[in-house]
């Protein structure tokens, strides 16, 4: 497989403009009288994902890389629609979604699926294979439920199982059978865009790789995009064509993979890679990033990253720095490019 | 920076524990040999499954019902805890030998501030007062990099990020000085920039102090950054060991070689990962022999009976047909 | 593709397939308790069924009942003028008779066969009601939760012996009015535990997946969440059936149960409670044994039941 | 916290009004308490007479309004068979329960959480599987039969207790209780025991449920790991997780054991609300069973305060306002 | 001495003006006298009037007895008697009010401190047993007081045998010995009655020690209780006698079809032969023997013997299944018919048994009786308007004109005639005889009448009276009382047979 290059001028296949996400815990009248009182604490609110802004070109796999609870898996919801938005646009090949009659939106939401984390939890543990995989497709008319089977055999296949396998449940299969039954289920709809969710990440080490080869494989077959959850460094470079790094709801970082690991822009993506031990034999000789990612329920002013950042200047503290150009195809938000 | 000259710490033979389960016998550990040196940090690696929680739970003696040591001996500074009296073991246990657990959310007691928790195991080894054994813990959390310990003292475990409980959990191991500390997988479920974090302090305060080590993990990277010495670990029974410079470098186990050749950083960006075929096998029916023959590409018949434990070379292996020149495992 | 072929060959080999009955099955009878427990009930229900047949004497039938023959003790013989009344002829009363000349075994039979629908049905149209209230609370939340959840709280601050009380006290006797009773006394409960669970269920990612792909939220909620809410919610129907059994006994013995010629194992034990002290055990013992027997035989199935469904006890 | 109590009082009053509508309309469907009360020889004068008084031949929902606008100013009605006003009559009852509900809950948790950790902690044990075994008699066993035993083996073979009744009681801050005297105290032993019967079992259950399960946390291996005494992992590490679901539960268990108090008080001849309220639904005693309800409504919405405060004070990891509302 | 009396049921309030039921009235009688008393046969016997006697067709003078001091040491005159019989009627919001006991009352006169004469507005037998229901209250005591201070005590003032002391609703109720009682004094010292409903554990706790005396005992437990030497038991034939009423209005009976369960075009006991046929059916030997093993006794009227009206004349029915056969057939109803029985619950000795048992013997006869027995809340409300065809019924009176022209006279409304008229039977015939009754102020007439009246209605099977159930009282050894028909216990008629011999042996 080589290398492809991803055409920069092209509409991309999604795009996200300026989106956010709240959550807020729901206040019912009882609290908002209390707090019409004075009594009652203020809404908590969450701000999971800040204004961010994404491109996914076709054919394209991004990587998507932060510490937990940066908003990673919201993001990636958003992007599916598993999730609203609280604010900003939601595009489809250049067309606003929310705006596209509703039958639009459906068949859209079919091609835009997610992969999942957990195996264990990702699939029914009440039905067998076969429903798991052939449910959908047979709801939507995409196949007729007499040709069911056979359908979901050619999936199973395509995805490394022996469709005899197809009447079992899902405790009867290991955890990386189980992640291929989890993306068979995903590609019975016919999806244009997969957002995997740290879909490795459970795997055991020798597993993982197979996995991952299969991903490659299947994007080459069925002309795939990906967006590519994951905290494992390692992963996403081998994976991703471009890498974006999330740091407290906000990206700070993004850039094509190979200029990403060669030249990090942003103090934080400078402590993650050197903070990810890797397998040569060198024994640890630092801290690279001090202190712990705060709660976004209160996070810090002006630039997220300020209170662990060894480079902190005064600026930081009250002025969100913007993602700037650092280098062709190469955005971060560091007021140190500024100076 | 290894220590080879010293009598080692921990000394483990032919240690077996079985599991009795509904459905049969279970080789959780199955013949396991390795030692570990005053101020030594051993590696022990393994996939999911292959008995490295078990090897420690037997070290300890902190078995379930169910699972019971049948053979082997785990000698610490010469004495076998296998053959102590329940009392006396637990004398040893949080005083000589310490353990720290995968998941800081439930080592520590939820209902329980984190003074109760931490003068409790001063106090159950030695006969100090409490407000004694409180000023250790405060000195001891101070050590692990908790700032303002005196008001932490106060808080419950919930109070905490999943980092500064595994801080906790580190503090009350090192309460009392141990020998050694096992610890099973205590950075898996934290953020690579926290693991950083904890990896540096655990090697710093090792070295400081003295104590020995046993990490357990699944991360080959993480023991290349933090151990002399590492074990690897294939259903239940150590397949290579050595020096971790030896084992990372030039694996002579294929098993050993596979994994580290299926890491993505040892391979080609977007090229497919050389993979090791198959799954892990269930403990419940492994092949007979050496378990891993049926995804090796180099087993033969031989195979089939079991493969010896022998010392090569300053490492250890169980292989009849170990790879002798591998030059590196990048391919 | 080779990689994979490799790996489907190992694992047919190593794991027969086995459905989920057959595995429950399987994990339900590993205990040798449960087992009797089983065995136990499953004759009881049998007898229940069966009692027309199984039974010397209909006892419901109050021309075969002679007060003739009342009080008589375990094994007595009947009276010629009783046997004239009876289908069976000449018969013995091996259990006794009660203060009609019923024969208490025939009663016994008749009574469990009573006790037994009523804590089934009961528990059953209350479990169907609670748990489609309780998923459709759990899986829509928000006011329609709210709604659902007030109405099982003000159930459940009912004191349930009064709700059935005041029920049966304004429809008056009757099987189907002590099961509208229970099921008014119990439907809150399933509600509760379905809702708890579908809350849980609702955040696994299958849920999630299936919303994904675009299914109907009454699929997911019946055909994704339903079934998957069911394992606790049965387990604890299992004990409700031993306690609305239990409840039943408690009304008939507060004189607000079944028809009096109609008696249940509870009303047989109410209607015997008077003789205890006088001599005249076996109108209230034997059928106090028999609830005590069906209760714990229920209560034994239900404990493995809960056991063998519950998902952290589970052995895979 | 504020606004927790808030939502409390107002769940609480709608419960109350929705209930008290309830009753009106099932006791008057069921019929007219003077068709009980009246003497035999009254005629059909008297009882139109009397039935008028009573406001009885009025519309119902007249005769609610007037309810609820007297029940506003704190009035409940009086109790036809009693004369007596409702709510006095039910708080002159209510400390006799109250005192036979706690003991029996303190009796279920003295008896049940020992046992239950027992028969946890050696599941397979001769003596846990009796445990467990006996148990599954008290969830089986109707409270009137079992009462019945108790009387005829203690009071009437043994003699060691009183059958019935309340015994001597002592004023405790002007609430008479039977605990500080001997002989009160000999009386609330049987009766007490009767009721917690059914607890104990559920105690139990959930003790040994939780023994098992704590057993299997990591923090029980990593308390063995720090080498403390078996005694002091069981005692306070085990046991302070387990009281948490125990105690909850029990508290919540408070409500029925107050309606199910009602059998053992008229088999243990106790004079607590539960007696009043069977003999007032006998006779359709409408301001009785009103009050009765109210108060029990109360009471339970004021248990499950005070669970929740319990819980919040057991469990630190519960904040008042996430308690489910 | 002190004597503990285990009561069945509770005395839901002290003031003796409030509510009339059993409970209370017998409890009252402990600290009030009436004018009237009622001795253990259930005759009229003098009270605190010493004599009475009507002096003109509408008024009857009573004589007071001197010297009757209240509780407070007040004496007792007219003014308390008319007070008394005044204060029923104020206190309206009574649900069971005594005024149907003063209601004949047009007009009280004060003769002097001791003679009192009350008027009726026409002539009124029955009087002299009315009054033996209205207690005399102090005047002083309760002049202002309300139904509350009778509960608490302070209005309780009365010239009965015994004194108020304390009074725990629905537990307990402690009495002393009123000395200066003009009557025959009680033995005891101190009297406390505990209130134990359900019927086991009265009876455990009789048989623990506990109590020295119960009421009510369970017709289970008598044979073996008399036979036990530890105890001691008292029994009577009751003034309540168990009977059915019969639906007789003119539509098919509610409760009625035919057996396969089709409405009946009429309704079948209208017809007197198959009321007789009903009754024949019943074997009233075993019913009693059975059913209520041996405590009661075969009823042929429908007051107790003994009591005015009771007519000895007339037969207990004769059990004839054949002949009930027979009647049925000749009635049209040759295969019987489908009938449902209702009963109350737990409001007679073993009614809901009573209530099978003669479903049974009905089934005997090719009637197929089914059984319905409802909780008394809802049982006599139903019952009042007609709603079932066959309903059980206890009733206790002392007067047979009384109990027929309640029972069985036409229902009327503007004179309160037929107020428990369930079945709405009808006959001029027995109106009359009533209303003569009634009318005469000569006892020996009304007892006449009053036994004419009983003739006819139970000739036509009005109702179908059953048995009489025996009052029976269980005390420990060493104990005696005289048994009442009334149901009552009268703790100060409980006497110690040997008190000397009961303390050695306690030794
Ligand atoms: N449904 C929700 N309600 C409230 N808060 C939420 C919800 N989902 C996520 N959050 C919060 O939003 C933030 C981002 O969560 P998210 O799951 O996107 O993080 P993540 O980067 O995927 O983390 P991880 O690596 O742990 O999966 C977190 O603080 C989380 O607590
Ligand atoms: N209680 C038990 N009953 C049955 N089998 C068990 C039990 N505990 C562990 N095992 C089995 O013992 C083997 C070794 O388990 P162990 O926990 O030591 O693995 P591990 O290497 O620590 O894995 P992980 O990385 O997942 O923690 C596994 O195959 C596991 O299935
Ligand atoms: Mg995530
Ligand atoms: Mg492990």
């Amino acid at each position: 497989m080589a290398e492809r290059a991803i055409p920069e001028s092209e509409t991309p296949l999604l795009a996200l403009r300026d989106v956010s996400k709240r959550f807020v815990k729901p206040a019912d009248a009882i609290d908002r009288v209390a707090r019409a009182f004075g009594a009652g604490k203020p809404a908590e609110v969450v701000h999971a994902v800040d204004r961010v802004s994404l491109d996914i070109r076709r054919g394209e796999v991004v990587g998507l890389v932060g510490e937990s609870g940066c908003g990673k898996s919201t993001l990636g919801r958003m992007a599916v629609g598993l999730h609203t938005l609280s604010s900003g646009t939601r595009q489809w090949q250049g067309d606003d979604i929310d705006a596209m009659p509703a039958a639009r939106q459906r068949a859209l939401r079919l091609a835009m699926q997610m992969i999942f984390q957990d195996p264990y939890a990702s699939l029914n543990p009440r039905l067998r294979v076969d429903a798991i995989v052939g449910e959908a497709p047979v709801a939507h008319g995409l196949v007729p439920r007499a040709q069911r089977s056979d359908y979901v055999a050619e999936l199973l296949q395509r995805v490394g199982l022996d469709p005899a396998l197809a009447r079992r449940f899902p405790h009867q299969f290991s955890g990386g059978q189980r992640a291929r039954i989890g993306i068979a289920r995903a590609l019975a709809v016919k999806p244009e865009l997969l957002v995997c969710d740290e879909a490795v990440a459970a795997l055991d080490v020798s597993i993982q790789a197979q996995v991952l080869n299969l991903f490659m494989r299947l994007r080459d077959e069925l002309d795939l995009t990906y967006l590519f959850i994951s905290h494992d460094l390692g992963v996403v470079r081998h994976i991703a064509d471009r890498v974006v790094i999330m740091y407290l709801g906000r990206i700070v970082e993004s850039a094509p993979a190979d200029e990403l690991f060669a030249h990090p822009n942003h103090p934080y993506t400078i402590g993650l890679l050197a903070s990810a031990p890797t397998l040569e034999v060198k024994k640890i000789a630092f801290q690279p990033v001090a202190g712990e990612m705060p709660s976004p329920l209160h996070p810090p002013s002006g630039c997220h990253f300020h209170p662990r950042c060894p480079h902190a200047m005064p600026r930081c503290r009250v002025e969100q720095p913007l993602l700037k150009e650092v280098a062709p195809q190469h955005f971060s938000a560091c007021h140190l490019n500024d100076s | 920076m290894t220590i080879h000259s010293a009598q080692p710490v921990l000394d483990v033979r032919h240690l077996s524990t079985h599991i009795g389960t509904r459905a049969g016998t279970v080789k959780a550990v199955d013949d396991v040999s390795f030692s570990v040196r005053p101020g030594e940090i051993m590696g022990l690696v393994g996939e999911s499954g292959s008995g490295k929680s078990m090897t420690a739970y037997s070290l300890m003696r902190l078995l379930d019902a169910l699972a019971k040591v049948v053979a082997g001996s785990v000698l610490l500074n010469g004495r076998d805890l296998l053959q102590a009296s329940e009392e006396a073991m637990r004398q040893l246990r949080g005083n000589d030998i310490a353990m720290i657990f995968q998941d800081p959310m439930m080592t520590l007691n939820p209902v329980l501030r984190i003074d109760t928790q931490m003068i409790e195991a001063v106090r159950a080894h030695e006969d100090v007062s409490v407000a004694v054994a409180r000023a250790m813990a405060r000195e001891t959390l101070a050590r692990v990099g908790i700032a303002s310990p005196d008001e932490r003292l106060l808080a419950y475990p919930h109070q905490f990020s999943g980092g500064m409980r595994q801080r906790v959990a580190i503090a009350i191991a090192l309460l009392n000085k141990p020998d050694l500390i096992v610890c099973d997988e205590p950075t898996t479920a934290l953020d690579v920039t926290i693991q950083g974090q904890i990896l540096y302090e655990m090697q710093t305060l090792c070295r400081e102090s003295g104590t020995a080590l046993i990490w357990i993990t699944h991360d080959l990277s993480v023991v290349a950054g933090l151990a002399d010495t590492v074990a690897v670990m294939y259903a239940g029974r150590i397949v290579e060991s050595g020096s971790v410079q030896d084992v990372l470098r030039s694996p002579r186990h294929p098993y050993t070689h596979g994994l580290i050749a299926s890491s993505p950083s040892n391979n080609r960006r977007g090229e497919a990962l050389k993979q090791i075929p198959g799954a892990t096998p269930s403990l419940l029916n492994l092949p007979s022999g050496c378990a891993f023959r049926t995804r090796c590409e180099r087993a033969t018949e031989i195979c089939a009976s079991d493969p010896p434990f022998e010392a090569i070379d300053g490492r250890t292996l169980r292989c009849f047909h170990p790879i002798v020149d591998a030059g590196g495992a990048h391919g | 593709m080779e990689e994979t072929i490799t790996l489907l060959a190992q694992e047919t080999t190593h794991a027969p397939p086995e459905s989920p009955l057959q595995r429950f099955l399987r994990n339900y009878l590993a205990s040798r308790i449960a087992l009797c427990g089983s065995v136990l009930l499953i004759a009881i229900v049998l007898a229940a069924i069966f009692a027309p047949w199984l039974a010397p004497q209909n006892p419901y039938d109050l021309s075969q009942v002679d007060i003739l023959d009342a009080r008589l003790p375990p094994g007595a013989q009947a009276s010629a003028n009783a046997s004239m009344n009876n289908a069976h002829g000449s018969m013995t009363y091996l259990l006794g008779t009660d203060e009609q000349g019923r024969d208490m075994l025939s009663a016994i039979l008749y009574g469990l066969r009573i006790s037994v629908t009523v804590g089934v049905a009961s528990t059953i149209v209350a479990l169907a009601i609670g748990l489609v209230l309780g998923l459709i609370a759990g899986y829509a939340g928000g006011r329609v939760d709210a709604f659902i959840m007030r109405i099982a709280d003000l159930q459940l601050a009912f004191p349930p012996i009064l709700v059935a009380l005041i029920l049966l006290a304004l429809m008056g006797p009757g099987i189907g009015k002590i099961i509208v009773a229970l099921i008014a006394v119990q439907w809150a409960y399933y509600a509760r535990t379905a809702r708890g669970a579908a809350l849980v269920e609702r955040q696994k990612e299958y849920i999630e997946a299936a919303r994904g792909l675009g299914l109907s939220s009454l699929r997911i909620a019946f055909r994704h969440l339903l079934p998957n809410c069911l394992p606790p919610v049965i387990a604890i129907a299992a004990l409700q059936i031993a306690s609305a059994i239990s409840l039943e006994a408690t009304l008939s013995f507060l004189g607000l149960g079944l028809p009096v010629t109609e008696p249940s194992l509870g009303l047989l034990i109410a209607n015997g409670f008077e003789y205890l002290l006088s001599g005249r055990y076996w109108i209230s013992l034997f059928p106090g044994i028999a609830l005590v027997v069906t209760v714990v035989a229920i209560n034994l199935v239900a404990d493995q039941l809960r056991d063998v469904l519950n998902p952290r006890l589970q052995t895979q | 916290m504020t606004a927790f109590l808030l939502r409390r009082l107002i769940q609480s009053i709608v419960v109350l009004i929705a209930m008290s509508l309830l009753v009106f309309i099932a006791l008057h469907a069921i019929g007219n308490p003077i068709d009980i009360l009246l003497s035999p020889d009254a005629d059909q004068a008297e009882r139109a007479r009397t039935i008028s008084a009573f406001g009885l031949d009025q519309p119902l929902w007249q005769q609610y309004f007037y309810f609820a606008k007297q029940a506003l100013h704190g009035d409940l009605g009086r109790s036809f068979s009693f004369g007596t006003p409702a709510l006095q009559l039910i708080a002159e009852r209510l400390p006799a329960t109250l005192e036979l509900a706690i003991a029996a809950i303190l009796i279920a948790i003295v008896l049940g959480v020992p046992l239950g950790l027992w028969a946890g902690l050696r599941p397979h044990g001769i003596a846990g599987k009796s445990i467990m075994t006996i148990s599954i008699l008290g969830f089986s066993l109707p409270t009137f039969w079992v009462g019945m035993m108790l009387i005829m083996l203690f009071a009437v073979h043994l003699g060691w207790l009183p059958s019935g009744g309340r015994g001597e009681t002592a004023s405790l801050f002007g609430v008479q209780v039977s605990f500080l005297t001997w002989d009160g105290l000999r009386h609330l032993l049987l009766p007490a025991f009767n009721l917690a019967l059914f607890n104990i079992a559920l105690v139990i259950r959930l003790t040994r449920a939780g023994a098992q399960e704590a057993l299997l946390q990591d923090y029980v291996r990593f308390a063995r790991a720090k080498g403390l005494r078996p005694a002091r992992i069981v005692g306070v590490h085990v046991l302070k997780n387990i009281l948490i679901p125990v105690i909850t539960v029990v508290a919540l268990q408070f409500g029925s054991i107050i309606a199910f108090a009602i059998v053992t008080e008229s088999i243990f001849a106790w004079p607590g609300m539960g007696k009043l309220i069977i003999d007032s639904v006998r006779v359709l005693d409408r301001p009785v069973i009103v009050a009765y309800l109210m108060l029990t409504a109360i009471l339970f919405v004021a248990i499950n305060l005070v669970t929740d405060l319990l819980y919040a004070a057991l469990d630190p990891r519960v904040r008042l306002t996430d308690a489910k509302g | 001495a002190d004597l503990k009396i285990a009561l069945a049921a509770d005395v839901s309030s002290l003031d003796p003006h409030y509510l009339n039921i059993a409970p209370n009235v017998a409890f009252a009688s402990h600290l009030f006298d009436a004018l009237v008393n009622v001795d253990a046969d259930g005759h009229l016997v003098p009270g605190l009037a010493v004599s009475w006697k009507p002096i003109d067709a509408t008024t009857w003078e009573f004589k007071l007895r001197h010297g009757v001091k209240f509780h407070d040491g007040s004496p007792f005159t007219a003014d308390d008697v008319i007070f008394s019989l005044d204060r029923p009627a104020t206190l309206t919001r009574s649900p069971g009010p005594f005024t149907s006991y003063t209601k004949q009352i047009v007009a009280k006169q004060i003769v002097d401190p001791y003679t009192v004469r009350l008027k009726t507005a026409t002539p009124y037998g029955p009087l002299a047993l009315d009054m033996s229901a209205i207690f005399i209250v102090s005047k002083k005591a309760a002049e202002h007081a309300t139904t509350d201070d009778f509960n608490s005590g302070r209005a309780l003032i009365g010239t009965g045998p015994l004194k108020f002391v304390s009074f725990r609703r629905g537990e307990r109720i402690v009495l002393k010995r009123n000395d200066d009682y003009w009557g025959e004094k009680a033995e005891w010292d101190k009297v406390t009655f505990r209130i134990i409903t359900s019927a086991a554990p009265r009876l455990a706790a009789l048989l623990a020690g506990d109590v020295d005396v119960i009421e009510a005992v369970p017709t289970a437990d008598i044979a073996r209780l008399k036979t036990d030497p530890r105890f001691h038991v008292e029994q009577k034939i009751s003034w309540r006698t168990i009977f059915w009423h019969l639906d007789q209005l003119d539509r098919p009976s509610p409760y009625i079809t035919d057996k396969s369960g089709k409405p009946l075009a009429a309704n079948p006991l209208r017809d007197p032969r198959v009321r007789a046929a009903i009754s024949m059916a019943i074997d009233r030997r075993a019913l009693v023997d059975r059913t209520m093993e041996g405590q009661a006794v075969p009823a042929s009227n429908i007051v107790a013997p003994g009591i005015l009206g009771y007519n000895a004349a007339l037969p207990v029915e004769k059990y004839d299944p054949q002949g009930a056969k027979k009647l049925l057939a000749d009635a049209g109803y040759p295969d019987g018919f489908a009938i449902t029985l209702h009963g109350p619950s737990d409001r007679y000795i073993n009614d809901r048994q009573i209530v099978q048992t003669v479903a049974q013997f009905l089934n005997h006869v090719g009637i197929s009786a089914s059984v319905e027995t409802l909780p008394l809340s809802v049982y006599f409300g139903k019952a009042r308007t007609g709603a079932f065809s066959m309903s059980l019924l206890g009733w206790g009176t002392l007067a047979a004109d009384f109990g027929l022209r309640t029972l069985l006279g036409t229902p009327d409304p503007a004179i309160g005639w037929g107020s428990w008229n369930w079945g709405r039977y009808s006959n001029p015939q027995m109106d009359k005889l009533v209303h003569a009754s009634l009318a005469s102020v000569d006892q020996q007439a009304r007892d006449t009448y009053a036994q004419q009246a009983m003739a006819v209605a139970l000739r036509d099977h009005a109702v179908i009276p059953l048995h009489y159930q025996y009052a029976t009282w269980a005390m420990r050894k060493g104990l005696r009382y005289t048994a009442r028909t009334d149901e009552f216990t009268f703790a100060h008629q409980f006497h110690a047979d040997a008190p000397m011999q009961k303390a050695s042996a306690l030794k």
